[in-house]
């Protein structure tokens, strides 16, 4: 795969309940990327938006924000996943050679719909929806015990994963406001009311408003507009199978696939040595755990014992990840802008040292049933 | 819509299929919300109100949107002049609706228009002055704002469009 | 950067007001099954990728893909779901072909899935709530839901459609009866299309125009019925595609324009698009879609053309905005059979969207057709060699358009 | 320009749907109906499908309608469990007092999991790997609630 360049970013601040309407966000998101890699309107050749017809509460969601969204005469599609699935759409469009600029922007105000009832409807409608015992909330209680009986894993263990990106999320300025504790220890998450037991409150990503927008070029493009483009080198991506009943929940296999492909797609080999920092799309605190272990970061049910503080080996959600603030639709472009950060340095408060390679991840469907993996090389 | 009108449709070759049982489902959009920003539609609410009508003009491509617009999309940025309205505007569009009056069956024409009012860039959806016969109504009839008696400051102030005498009218050849 | 894509097979389900016999993913299984088996040599394991899309609120079931995963033979592949409404199966084509195009290792065969199965939900409701969050706009600045429902009685899609109709005969000034003809070509064409849905062999302009107007000019016989089907358009490589079937389509230009929405604006604020039947977008997609196909004169280089209409005044507007026929003359290539069967310039061949209206897979199933009239394998195929054919969209609130163009020789001078 | 107005405006209708089944979760539900679990088995890889499914995922095997059909007893084994206070619908999602458990219970005979309430029965007995039974419903009507839920053995 030939290099894409990230050439600019922008998110708004996440909030449970925005003072922003929907129209006047999306515009921020935009104009403040377009603006940040100092382009035009004009300049702009193809739009990627990731909106969600249940999400927005309107059928063709993308319909009426063409003229906010930057596609006013432009070519333009809607992805209709995770925002990092849009980023993916991007990329291609890219890589086809049909466009040189391509912004991709993604979010929705989860303080605007039934969350649940909009994931309920995800389920399968012949069997499970209509007495809705599968739901966001039970997978995650199902996905849990499973990795946790498996492998003999500590709760302990999952709640410092939460303790961990709230610590981190609180020297993130854009974070949830919510999510943000400096203070928070393990008794206080495993102290949260019961969400889906053994999963508490305070181990899940809460849904909140947000919007976030990327902009992607071709290499020569990319330095034309920036000195200090971050690359996407490699991307990788998967569905597993859907009852939750076929699968096995204490490993997730469309993350493994996605990885295989992201790290063949970079050429990185050993993707332990190689990569410095991870931002995944963490739904709920145990789920970063069985990421990092999909990926080989650590043997199945050892995920606890990777030092993924700041500071420590393989530094994973420095910016707080999902946890710190999940606005639906855009929580994946959000994990690549942060990963970008790491990159060029831009990480204000929460950097890491020495990031050469970072890998960034996107999800959706219950336990994460589809996955997306990008690897990013800063430019130095 | 479709429950008030009449319908009759065309035979054709049909196939039957197997019919199976059906799980009920619901899209309640009334657990929703739908949050905007109109603070860029007050000082045209206020000018409304004195019955004066207001539009605002995009400075990068001039055009003037009536209604007010809080993205001028051919641009990417926000429109910030305000420009003064005459209360004229033509019929840039009109369809023909067909309703069952609930109460008695009967069905009722109504034209329904988009009207672009003079020195303005868009169009918008409005009412006509329900006298006019709906036979009447052609693309390009000149109109004129008819002011509500109680004037509020909102959309309600201008309750409808009437129609502006014409004499070129009937030397208009193509009118549907 | 870049490769050159080519479509090798395509197909369809049963299109019907009702398929209660299936359930979602039943349906689009059927219409992969019918997919494959025009190209033996490939079975589940060679398809490295999968492209889908529906418009979810028709249906009630948000990303459908992840409960249909098994049904597609997408368990551990690589899956994108990209929806845009009217233009869905559009869009659907045209992430299908940028899959293939990106080069992306290991994605060299991608199966693109467009459906629909309106029969589960109510089409009304579903298409209104595209503007149910804009209406609560103008019920805030002081107008009543009373008035509003009186405003927007002309509703939906046929209410921005009728516009449309209105302002294209005032321009071209054509009479009814020209709409009805389009309707009774598209309907016997639909008859010879086995998957097709209004298959009406008999049909007259005098029968189209007895029918009562649904609002004014469009009459009930005139529109598009709404459907229960699926679609899949099988994408590869150049390489690929020779050793999987005899005629490979190669896809020399696909673009996807939006403009401003017509008739409501976003926000409570009117639209730009003065004149709805003036279309911008649609004219900008054909113009970049020809551009990299390296067509300069559409009405001589192409020689077949699927066209989205649900609606008769659109397919007359479109195939003038696309540049296959001059402004206001479409009309008198209907009568004069030039768009027919056997015509210089067949249009539609397989019903259209007029016949057939399915939504998430309608737009697909232009590309497809068109696809498969290049191939020879078309149900009503045309007589004449087609060399270059396009495939077009719309969507939204007459403001999404998608264009593919395809054609039997690969573009080599490509960019 | 002054403050910021900001409106939140709420949606005024719903849409109502139905969902076809299809043939092969008919003929499931018409047994639910009398009380009788049944599911299909892949002709390939032999793995047997509670509700049944037209397609195999494992081998995407086609499973014809015609035949394939197995018949299930009503047992099976715990393989997971989740307790919560959550209550999910169409319309919205709730807090209710009393916490619902939900188990995945793998049918003996079948190779996968169905997911349904656990009935009489405290948090604290549950262990994976235990043997329930379905409860039925007194009435049935040919839907998911036949089950009422699994009770222990």
């Amino acid at each position: 795969m030939e290099k894409v360049g990230i050439v600019g970013y922008n998110q708004v601040k996440l909030y449970s309940d925005a003072n922003y309407g929907r129209y006047e966000m999306i515009f921020e998101a935009v104009r403040g990327a377009i603006d940040k890699a100092g382009l035009k309107k004009k300049d702009i050749t193809t739009v990627v938006s990731c909106t969600n017809d249940y999400y927005d509460g309107r059928t063709i969601s993308n319909c009426f924000t063409v003229d906010v969204g930057g596609s006013y005469l432009t070519d333009e599609s809607k992805v209709e996943m995770d925002g990092a699935h849009a980023v993916l759409y991007g990329l291609m469009r890219v890589l086809s050679g049909n466009h040189k600029l391509a912004v991709v922007w993604g979010g929705s105000m989860a303080s605007c719909f039934p969350y649940h009832s909009a994931r309920l409807y995800e389920t399968d409608p012949t069997w499970e929806r209509p007495l809705a015992y599968v739901n966001d909330i039970t997978s995650a209680g199902f996905q849990m015990r499973a990795y946790m009986e498996k492998y003999g894993v500590s709760v302990d263990d999952i709640a410092k994963v939460s303790v961990k990106n709230r610590k981190n999320a609180a020297k993130n300025p854009l974070a949830l406001e919510e999510a943000q504790n400096a203070n928070i220890t393990v008794k206080d998450i495993l102290e949260s009311e019961i969400y889906a037991d053994p999963v508490t409150e305070l181990m899940v990503a809460q849904p909140c408003d947000g919007i976030a927008a990327l902009l992607l070029a071709p290499e020569k493009q990319a330095l034309k507009i920036t000195d200090n483009p971050v690359w996407i080198t490699g991307v990788g991506y998967s569905q597993d199978t859907y009852y939750l009943g076929d699968r096995d929940l204490s490993t997730c296999k469309s993350m493994e696939n996605a990885g295989k492909m992201a790290f063949k797609t970079a050429g990185i080999k050993n993707p332990k040595e190689e990569i410095d920092v991870a931002e995944f799309f963490e739904a709920y605190a145990h789920e970063e755990l069985i990421f990092a272990e999909a990926l080989g970061f650590a043997d199945k049910g050892k995920g606890a014992s990777i030092e993924s503080e700041i500071n420590g080996n393989l530094p994973i959600n420095p910016s707080g990840g999902a946890i710190g603030g999940n606005p639906p639709c855009a929580t994946g472009i959000i994990r690549i802008i942060e990963a970008a950060k790491q990159l060029t340095g831009e990480a204000n408060g929460y950097q890491v040292k020495g990031v050469k390679k970072a890998i960034a991840s996107g999800q959706i469907g219950m336990c994460a049933q589809n996955n997306i993996l990008y690897v990013l090389e800063g430019s130095n | 819509m479709s429950k008030r009108t009449q319908r009759k449709s065309l035979d054709y070759v049909k196939k039957d299929y197997v019919k199976t049982r059906t799980m009920p489902g619901n899209w309640y959009l009334s657990s929703y919300t739908y949050k905007f920003n109109l603070t860029h539609m007050q000082p045209f609410l206020k000018k409304l109100k004195e019955k004066k009508l207001v539009g605002l003009k995009c400075p990068g491509c001039n055009r003037v949107f009536f209604p007010p617009r809080l993205v001028c999309g051919q641009c990417l940025i926000k429109p910030n002049q305000w420009v003064d309205l005459r209360e004229t505007g033509e019929v840039a569009s009109f369809t023909i609706a067909y309703l069952k009056d609930p109460g008695t069956g009967k069905v009722q024409e109504k034209p329904m228009v988009l009207i672009r009012q003079d020195g303005a860039d868009t169009v918008y959806m409005v009412e006509l002055n329900p006298e006019v016969d709906y036979k009447d109504t052609y693309i390009g009839m000149p109109v004129k704002v008819h002011w509500s008696e109680d004037l509020k400051g909102s959309l309600a102030d201008i309750e409808y469009y009437d129609l502006v005498e014409d004499n070129a009218r009937d030397l208009d050849l193509h009118k549907e | 950067m870049g490769r050159q894509v080519a479509i090798v097979s395509a197909g369809f389900t049963e299109h019907a007001s009702k398929r209660s016999d299936v359930n979602m993913p039943e349906l689009i299984s059927e219409a992969i099954e019918d997919c494959l088996k025009k190209v033996p040599s490939i079975s589940f394991e060679d398809i490295d990728a999968y492209v889908n899309g529906n418009m979810p609120a028709f249906e009630g079931a948000n990303i459908p893909e992840l409960w249909m995963t098994d049904w597609m033979g997408a368990r551990n592949k690589p899956l994108m779901r990209v929806t845009t409404g009217g233009t869905t199966g559009g869009t659907v084509a045209i992430a299908g072909y940028y899959s293939v195009a990106a080069g992306l290792p290991g994605i060299d065969t991608v199966l693109a899935i467009g459906f629909e199965q309106q029969s589960q939900g109510n089409t009304a409701t579903g298409l209104a709530s595209v503007a149910y969050g804009e209406i609560t706009v103008y019920n805030t600045l002081g107008i009543t839901y009373e008035r509003l429902t009186r405003i927007l009685s002309a509703g939906a899609a046929i209410g921005v459609a009728s516009y449309q109709a209105t302002n294209y005969m005032h321009k071209s000034k054509i009479t009814e009866e020209d709409l009805a003809r389009v309707v009774v070509q598209n309907r016997r064409n639909a008859a010879k299309t086995w998957w097709a849905h209004l298959k009406m062999p008999d049909l007259t302009i005098e029968q189209v125009l007895d029918t009562p107007y649904i609002s004014y000019p469009l009459r009930y016989g005139m529109v598009c019925p709404a459907s229960d089907g699926a679609c899949a358009v099988l994408f590869t490589t150049e390489e690929k595609a020779k050793n999987m079937c005899d005629i490979p389509v190669y896809v020399n230009g696909v673009s996807s324009i939006a403009h401003e929405t017509a008739v409501l604006g976003y926000n409570c604020s009117g639209s730009g698009q003065i004149d709805p039947s003036e279309q911008l977008g649609a004219m900008k997609s054909a113009e970049l879609a020809y551009g990299q196909a390296g067509i300069s004169f559409p009405r001589k280089e192409i020689d077949y053309a699927e066209v989205y209409s649900p609606f008769p005044n659109q397919e007359l507007m479109w195939v003038e905005k696309l540049g296959l026929f001059e402004e206001t003359t479409a009309p008198q290539m209907y009568e004069n059979g030039v768009t027919s069967l056997k015509g210089e310039l067949p249009i539609c061949c397989s019903g259209g969207v007029n016949s057939t209206n399915a939504i998430g897979a309608s737009a697909l199933e232009r590309p497809a057709e068109a696809a498969l009239q290049i191939m020879g394998k078309a149900s009503n195929q045309v007589p004449k060699t087609v060399h270059t054919a396009i495939g077009h969209g719309w969507g939204g609130s007459l403001n999404l358009c998608t264009m593919m163009v395809m054609s039997d020789e690969p573009q080599r001078k490509w960019r | 320009m002054s403050e910021k107005i900001i409106v939140a405006n709420k949606g005024p209708v719903r849409a109502e749907f139905a969902f076809w089944v299809g043939q092969y979760m008919d003929k499931f539900y018409d047994a639910l109906e009398n009380k009788e679990l049944i599911g299909n088995k892949c002709p390939k890889c032999g793995d047997v499908f509670v509700p049944p499914r037209k397609i195999c995922g494992k081998c995407n095997e086609k499973i014809a309608f015609d035949k394939n059909w197995v018949a299930l007893p009503n047992t099976g084994t715990l393989q997971n469990y989740t307790i919560t206070h959550y209550k999910v619908n169409d319309r919205s999602s709730r807090k209710v007092k009393k916490p619902q458990i939900l188990g995945m219970v793998q049918i003996e005979g079948s190779n996968t999991a169905i997911i349904y309430r656990l009935l009489n029965i405290v948090p604290e007995e549950l262990r994976i790997g235990m043997k329930f039974k379905i409860e039925w419903g007194e009435k049935t009507k040919g839907d998911p609630s036949d089950i009422k839920g699994f009770v222990k053995i």
